[in-house]
């Protein structure tokens, strides 16, 4: 029963990857298609990762998706300016940390709800995101050839060629993964989450490390702005909008497949994985766009409802 | 000999003092007792020096040199070291990290934690106080109340930054047995053989007598009295926390009070009942009657009384309550007649921001509704009031949060809210636990009187001397198991306590 | 002449947009007036708001970029209230003074006809379509209709991309995923597409997964800037109709001059004419 | 301080209110405006007071957005196909109610959290409603003129007309109140709110009550809907979607207002106010929209930032 439990959501991934490579059996598991599935969902799983240290401590951060719009034209208005391409992308990232500070300042210090707090920044942030830009897409000429290079690079390993996005979202999740699971600051977190009130008696900081994931949170977020700016070779202001719940999402996927419902980030990672997979594999088989909606829904539900039913049956 | 002074420490909630300039001295070497009824002020003190409340005013001096006191991370440095009334234990973190909460980890590296040394600490720490059968890498949120608590008190011995000059206790025994108490006193002497101050609070008078060199008393949030424990005695402490002459001992059992009653049809009967981890439950229990169910933590008390609410799933035998098939769940439960106090207040009871009669009159609300479930604010209003006023409840307004009141007073809150109906069916599950010695006399006369008046009642407590003094007779469980249905007459705890562990050498 | 305007669009982040409320800014500049643009994100309830909220500020006339039978509520007060409004490229409404566009049947006639010229007549093709929006719904119909008469065309897909992000980067994972399903060369001799972001997520996909040299012609409409330096770098992207954004701009200006002026504008629809952008006309 | 902690969230939108009425002495606090004001908001203002009976048990319902598009185009489809007014509203009513108590249902019985069973509905509802509309806007002909009447029609009362879509809203939110504060079915809802486990074991029915609850919501959420599409005389499968985030946060706002931060239906009410009159205010004193943005997450944060800044020193 525990095991149902706990291994739900997986075993729901793994039906979904093996109805695919049945019903696509040449083009599914293909390393093309695997390595564009990676490469697709790269900048929602960067959002997803760094969600899970806000989501560790029982924090939201609904502000990610406005903020990787306001990265990505930042640093388009940079290149438009002819400021260098370092220059841009460290601007960036940049507002990203100052935006994610000011969220944990406004939760940790003014006491703002999260859910609130982030919604105001949201707001905030999206209409910056227009200021800067001026409401435009900024492209073409504007956008410096080695910065739309990178998304289309990549690095080969026998005789196979990694795309360059791929492994930059490998590169977040290591440095998350070893946050939360490796590092005092990682598993303080949790406390926060799990029992704030106990964490505060024992002397945890709670509002210094509230500040300083939140922080991070934000510099992912720029991140995955700049990933997105560099694949379509420009930047929008509303261009990284649709991240935010589908990266709330991922991490609540994953949440369904640790004992004690807590976020963790090789759980998030799977939760990131049946979205793409559902969207890459449903696209495929060319079912009707409208159905295929309503097919990713219930899938999800599937997925997740046999790890609920093993918790209510086994309680 | 080193001093620890605490000087003039006020605090008051929304006008209300809870403190009111208490001193306290302690001294090295001396295990210190903090006595005081249900909202005394007690934990306030404790709050206040452990710098997670903000004081009114308060100075801090060790050794006659003044230090800040201002955050958790100021009392850590001065080597002050707390297990907090309420359970705070992290339930998605390792047993190990819960040992090690607040406190540096250690590290690889200069980075990563080093986990065989994390665990190795917490491993020794737990085997000081005799659990070493907790493993230090499960998750905590797998653990049972007694060791949830034994991983809280483990937290007092690792190694830390600062040397530990004082421990800070808050009714560390509430939720443990006689044998985990009795290791935690050893290991308190030692601590204090070694030159450590101990404050220690606790409404078990035994343990008092027996552990603490000097007692500090608050009544109302003002020092009622401090001293040597041996010169004042018990009944100087007594005298001091209520204001009161102590009553005499608990009431003789009144056995006539069943008799009367034993005619009429009983209150609930099982026959060879088995379900879950439970087998050969196999009693009959009368109206009047007070069944006391003993046994070692985990033996499956709480299982036996959830039974009764319709939990659990009977493979074998047949249970009846109040004359029919056992209910479908609490709901229905409720409706018939059958009230719980659950062993865990602050998970299993209360709603901690709710106000006192929201969770007072939950369970009653069917009845105290008019028709189409319009609710009478007034008429619940008078039941929490008329309730609070049973228990003889501490409090400022029954619309202030249960959060806000003293842990003894939640305690009463989940009973007024049992008690609340009449029930015919009472199921308490550890229903005193940190209700001061006055209070709990009153809450077992409330029992008593039910029972008096034909409810059947069944009882746990992980205070022997509780299940003697309420029960008419006691069910030894064992595994599980019914081992025995004995008489409480008679019974001392030490005889009970012989009694349980010999079912146990049996089942094993 | 003094005059305060208020512009309404639920779509202002759409490039198209943009032009067209520059457009008419710049004619506004020379006309002294104050104009105040406000964009509602989409949704239509707010965009009824906002006109209301301009007819109780007492604004000289309203310009709305929405669906007018949509905001007729907000219509009616401003009727009431004796505010003229103009639609710039929003639909034929009595209660709306004229509306100003250009012609969506012929600018979806002139790229589906490309492309049935440019493959023959015969082979598989792609559409992305976007029905929910009335305008690009109707370039969708014209489209089916020109390939279905042409027996040699199969038109194996008919994609609804995800616009929240602007409709390129879901456009370009949709293609990969139907590239990867349709692995052979010449398997797909064609993408329309109903408007530029599409054609260009198309165009990505393509290029990335190395097929650019099969000869798949994609066409948008539009012709925004991205596109055109698309069609001008030669590649499969080869043609896009532009609308003359600016033009409907200043004229939905024109228009609200006149009526300030005291005019009563006979025609509903002012159609302004549009253009077919190759390689050949791009760089012009 | 406590004052301050509770009132902050009211005082901010009193000094809203006193900053327009003095900004704009002529037309802002003038009856057709705020009528204007009341009508404007009385959607988003139904799907947040419904939205609060399922925040009193601490769950959320994302999917209150797309329920809101799904009861338009299933209302408008019914007319398409000829059928009379009334059975439209009816169909458009009760796939809310089924909707809503799929959700109670995936919730409270098969035990998926909140967040991700409405996240998966969400995507269900929405492809539903392309489905239901073929993807289209159904306008013009098709919606039958007494409909449209409807939102455009009002009660005369003293020589003012009360707008009809107002009085839908006062009406639903007098619902509400009633349930939420004074029925034994709302104290049972704050209980499970308060602490579940503690609630079902004082007897009070849980799953049922989380059903009924999520029920009643996706009901609240499709007459949102027909409200919407009565007011724009036309039903497309996307319009109700920005409601859901713009309800969760009025909401929260008003949670800001009680001093255990549980939700009331009469704070929520002031949530959605101050949402309303920022929209209406900002734009009469035709502030640039991307700036717009920018104040209203500002101001929200400021309105909230005082209650909550009260909060922390009093403790
Ligand atoms: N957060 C709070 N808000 C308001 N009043 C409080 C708060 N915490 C404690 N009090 C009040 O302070 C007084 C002292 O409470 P305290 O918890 O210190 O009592 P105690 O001596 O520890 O009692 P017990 O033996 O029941 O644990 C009580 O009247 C209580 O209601
Ligand atoms: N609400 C919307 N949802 C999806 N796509 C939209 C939406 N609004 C606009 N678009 C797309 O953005 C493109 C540019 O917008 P624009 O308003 O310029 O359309 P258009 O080409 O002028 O339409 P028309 O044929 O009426 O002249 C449109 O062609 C349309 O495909
Ligand atoms: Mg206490
Ligand atoms: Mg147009």
């Amino acid at each position: 029963m525990r095991r149902l439990r706990r291994y739900g959501t997986l075993i729901g991934f793994a039906g979904i990857v093996a109805a695919f490579a049945v019903l696509l059996p040449d083009t599914f598991l293909t390393t093309r298609n695997l390595l564009n599935i990676s490469q697709q969902v790269s900048m929602l799983a960067v959002v997803a990762f760094s969600m899970t240290l806000v989501m560790a401590m029982g924090d939201f951060d609904l502000s990610v998706g406005s903020m990787a719009s306001l990265a990505g034209v930042t640093a388009a208005a940079m290149f438009q300016a002819g400021h260098p391409v370092p220059a841009g992308i460290l601007a960036a990232l940049a507002v990203g940390l100052a935006g994610g500070l000011l969220n944990g300042v406004l939760v940790a210090w003014v006491g703002i709800l999260p859910f609130v707090a982030t919604l105001g920044t949201l707001t905030m942030f999206s209409g910056a995101a227009f200021v800067v830009s001026d409401g435009r897409t900024i492209f073409g000429r504007d956008i410096p050839e080695p910065f739309a290079a990178f998304a289309r690079g990549g690095v080969e390993v026998a005789g196979v060629t990694l795309p360059a996005l791929t492994l930059a979202a490998l590169g977040v999740f290591l440095v998350v993964w070893v946050l939360l699971e490796h590092t005092a600051f990682g598993r303080r977190l949790y406390a926060i989450g799990g029992n704030a009130e106990a964490a505060r008696l024992a002397g945890v900081p709670v509002a210094r490390l509230r500040i300083a994931a939140f922080g991070l949170t934000g510099l992912g977020a720029a991140a995955a702005g700049l990933m997105y700016a560099s694949r379509v070779a420009s930047a929008n202001p509303t261009q990284g909008a649709g991240l935010m719940l589908d990266a709330i999402a991922a991490v609540f996927l994953g949440m369904t497949m640790s004992e004690e419902g807590e976020p963790r980030v090789h759980a998030t990672l799977v939760g990131v994985l049946i979205l793409a997979v559902l969207a890459n594999g449903l696209t495929q088989l060319r079912v009707d766009s409208y159905i295929r909606e309503i097919l990713v829904g219930a899938i999800i539900l599937a997925a997740v409802g046999a790890a609920g039913l093993g918790r209510i049956l086994g309680r | 000999m080193r001093r620890i002074e605490f000087l003039g420490l006020s605090r008051a909630y929304g006008g209300q003092p809870a403190l009111v300039d208490v001193s306290l001295t302690l001294a090295g070497g001396e295990i210190h007792a903090l006595m005081g009824e249900n909202g005394a002020g007690k934990s306030t003190l404790i709050r206040l020096i452990a710098g997670v409340t903000r004081a009114d005013s308060m100075r801090v001096r060790i050794d006659g040199a003044e230090v800040p006191l201002a955050s958790a991370a100021d009392a850590a440095r001065a080597g002050f070291r707390f297990v907090h009334q309420e359970l705070h234990i992290v339930p998605q973190l390792s047993v190990a990290e819960n040992v090690a909460l607040g406190r540096p980890l250690p590290r690889r590296f200069g980075l990563a934690v080093d986990w065989p040394r994390l665990r190795a600490e917490a491993a020794a720490a737990l085997a000081r106080l005799g659990a070493v059968g907790i493993d230090p890498a499960l998750p905590a949120g797998r653990l049972t109340t007694g060791e949830r608590m034994l991983v809280r008190l483990a937290a007092l011995l690792v190694a830390g930054d600062a040397a530990p000059r004082l421990y800070v206790l808050d009714e560390p025994t509430a939720a443990l047995t006689h044998a985990e108490s009795a290791r935690l006193f050893a290991v308190l002497r030692d601590l204090a053989r070694d030159g450590a101050a101990i404050l220690y609070v606790s409404h078990r008078l035994d343990e008092v007598m027996a552990l603490c060199h000097r007692v500090t008393v608050l009544r109302d949030g003002r020092v009622a009295l401090a001293g040597p424990t041996l010169e004042i005695g018990r009944d100087g402490i007594i005298r001091a926390m209520t204001g009161r002459e102590p009553r005499g001992a608990a009431r003789p059992i009144e056995r006539s009070d069943a008799a009367a009653t034993a005619a009429r049809a009983p209150v609930c009967r099982l026959d060879k009942v088995a379900a879950g981890r439970l087998s050969g439950l196999d009693f009959t229990l009368a109206p009047g009657a007070i069944l006391g169910i003993a046994g070692l933590e985990n033996a499956g008390q709480s299982e036996l009384l959830r039974l009764f609410l319709g939990e659990g799933r009977i493979a074998a035998g047949r249970l009846e309550v109040l004359g029919r098939p056992r209910p479908s769940g609490p709901a229905e439960a409720w409706a018939r007649g059958i009230a719980l106090v659950p062993r865990e207040r602050r998970a299993e009871a209360l709603m901690p921001g709710r106000t006192i009669t929201d969770n007072v009159v939950l369970p009653h609300l069917g009845r105290l509704s008019r028709p189409l479930g319009l609710a009478r604010a007034r008429a619940e209003a008078r039941m929490a009031r008329d309730m609070a006023a049973q228990v003889r409840l501490r409090f400022r307004a029954l619309g202030q949060p249960v959060r806000s009141l003293s842990g003894g007073n939640q305690q009463k809150v989940v009973f007024a809210r049992a008690l609340a109906g009449a029930p015919r069916l009472l199921l308490l599950d550890d229903p005193t636990r940190g209700v001061d010695v006055d209070a709990r006399a009153d809450l077992h006369e409330l029992v008593r009187g039910l029972a008096a008046r034909g409810a059947g009642v069944i009882l746990t407590s992980t205070d022997l001397t509780e299940l003697l003094e309420l029960g008419h007779s006691i069910l030894i469980l064992s595994a599980g198991r019914q081992a025995g249905l004995v008489p409480a007459a008679g019974l001392t705890p030490e005889t009970l306590l012989g009694a349980i562990y010999r079912a146990g050498e049996r089942a094993a | 002449a003094e005059g305060r305007v208020t512009v309404v669009t639920p779509y202002l982040a759409q490039p198209g947009t943009q032009f067209y409320v520059d457009g008419f800014k710049a004619a506004a500049a020379e006309e002294g007036w104050e104009v105040n643009v406000i964009d509602t994100a989409g949704d239509i309830a707010a965009a009824v708001a906002r006109i209301e909220d301009a007819v109780t500020q007492g604004v000289d006339a309203i310009v709305i970029n929405v669906d007018p039978a949509q905001v007729e509520a907000g219509l009616a007060q401003a009727q009431a209230a004796g505010i003229p409004v103009v639609g710039m490229d929003a639909g034929m409404h009595p209660m709306l003074a004229t509306n100003v566009t250009s012609n969506g049947y012929a600018m979806a006639v002139e790229t589906a006809t490309y492309i049935v010229n440019r493959i023959g007549g015969a082979g598989n093709v792609v559409m992305f379509v976007f029905d929910p929006f009335p305008p690009v719904q109707m370039r969708g119909v014209i489209a089916d209709a020109i390939f279905a008469n042409h027996p040699g065309i199969t038109v194996i897909d008919r994609v609804t991309p995800d616009v929240q992000d602007g409709g390129i980067a879901d456009s370009r994972a949709k293609m990969e995923a139907i590239l990867a399903a349709n692995p052979e060369p010449g398997s797909i001799a064609a993408v329309w597409a109903a408007w530029d972001q599409p054609a260009l997520g198309a165009l990505q996909a393509i290029e990335a997964a190395g097929r650019a040299g099969e000869g798949i012609v994609i066409t948008g409409i539009d012709a925004n800037p991205q596109a055109r330096d698309a069609i001008a770098a030669g590649g499969n992207f080869e043609a896009s109709v532009a609308q003359d954004f600016i033009g409907i701009g200043r004229t939905a200006a024109g228009a609200v001059a006149r009526l300030l002026a005291g005019e009563t504008i006979r025609e509903p629809v002012i159609y302004v004419p549009t253009r077919l952008i190759t390689a050949a006309n791009v760089a012009e």
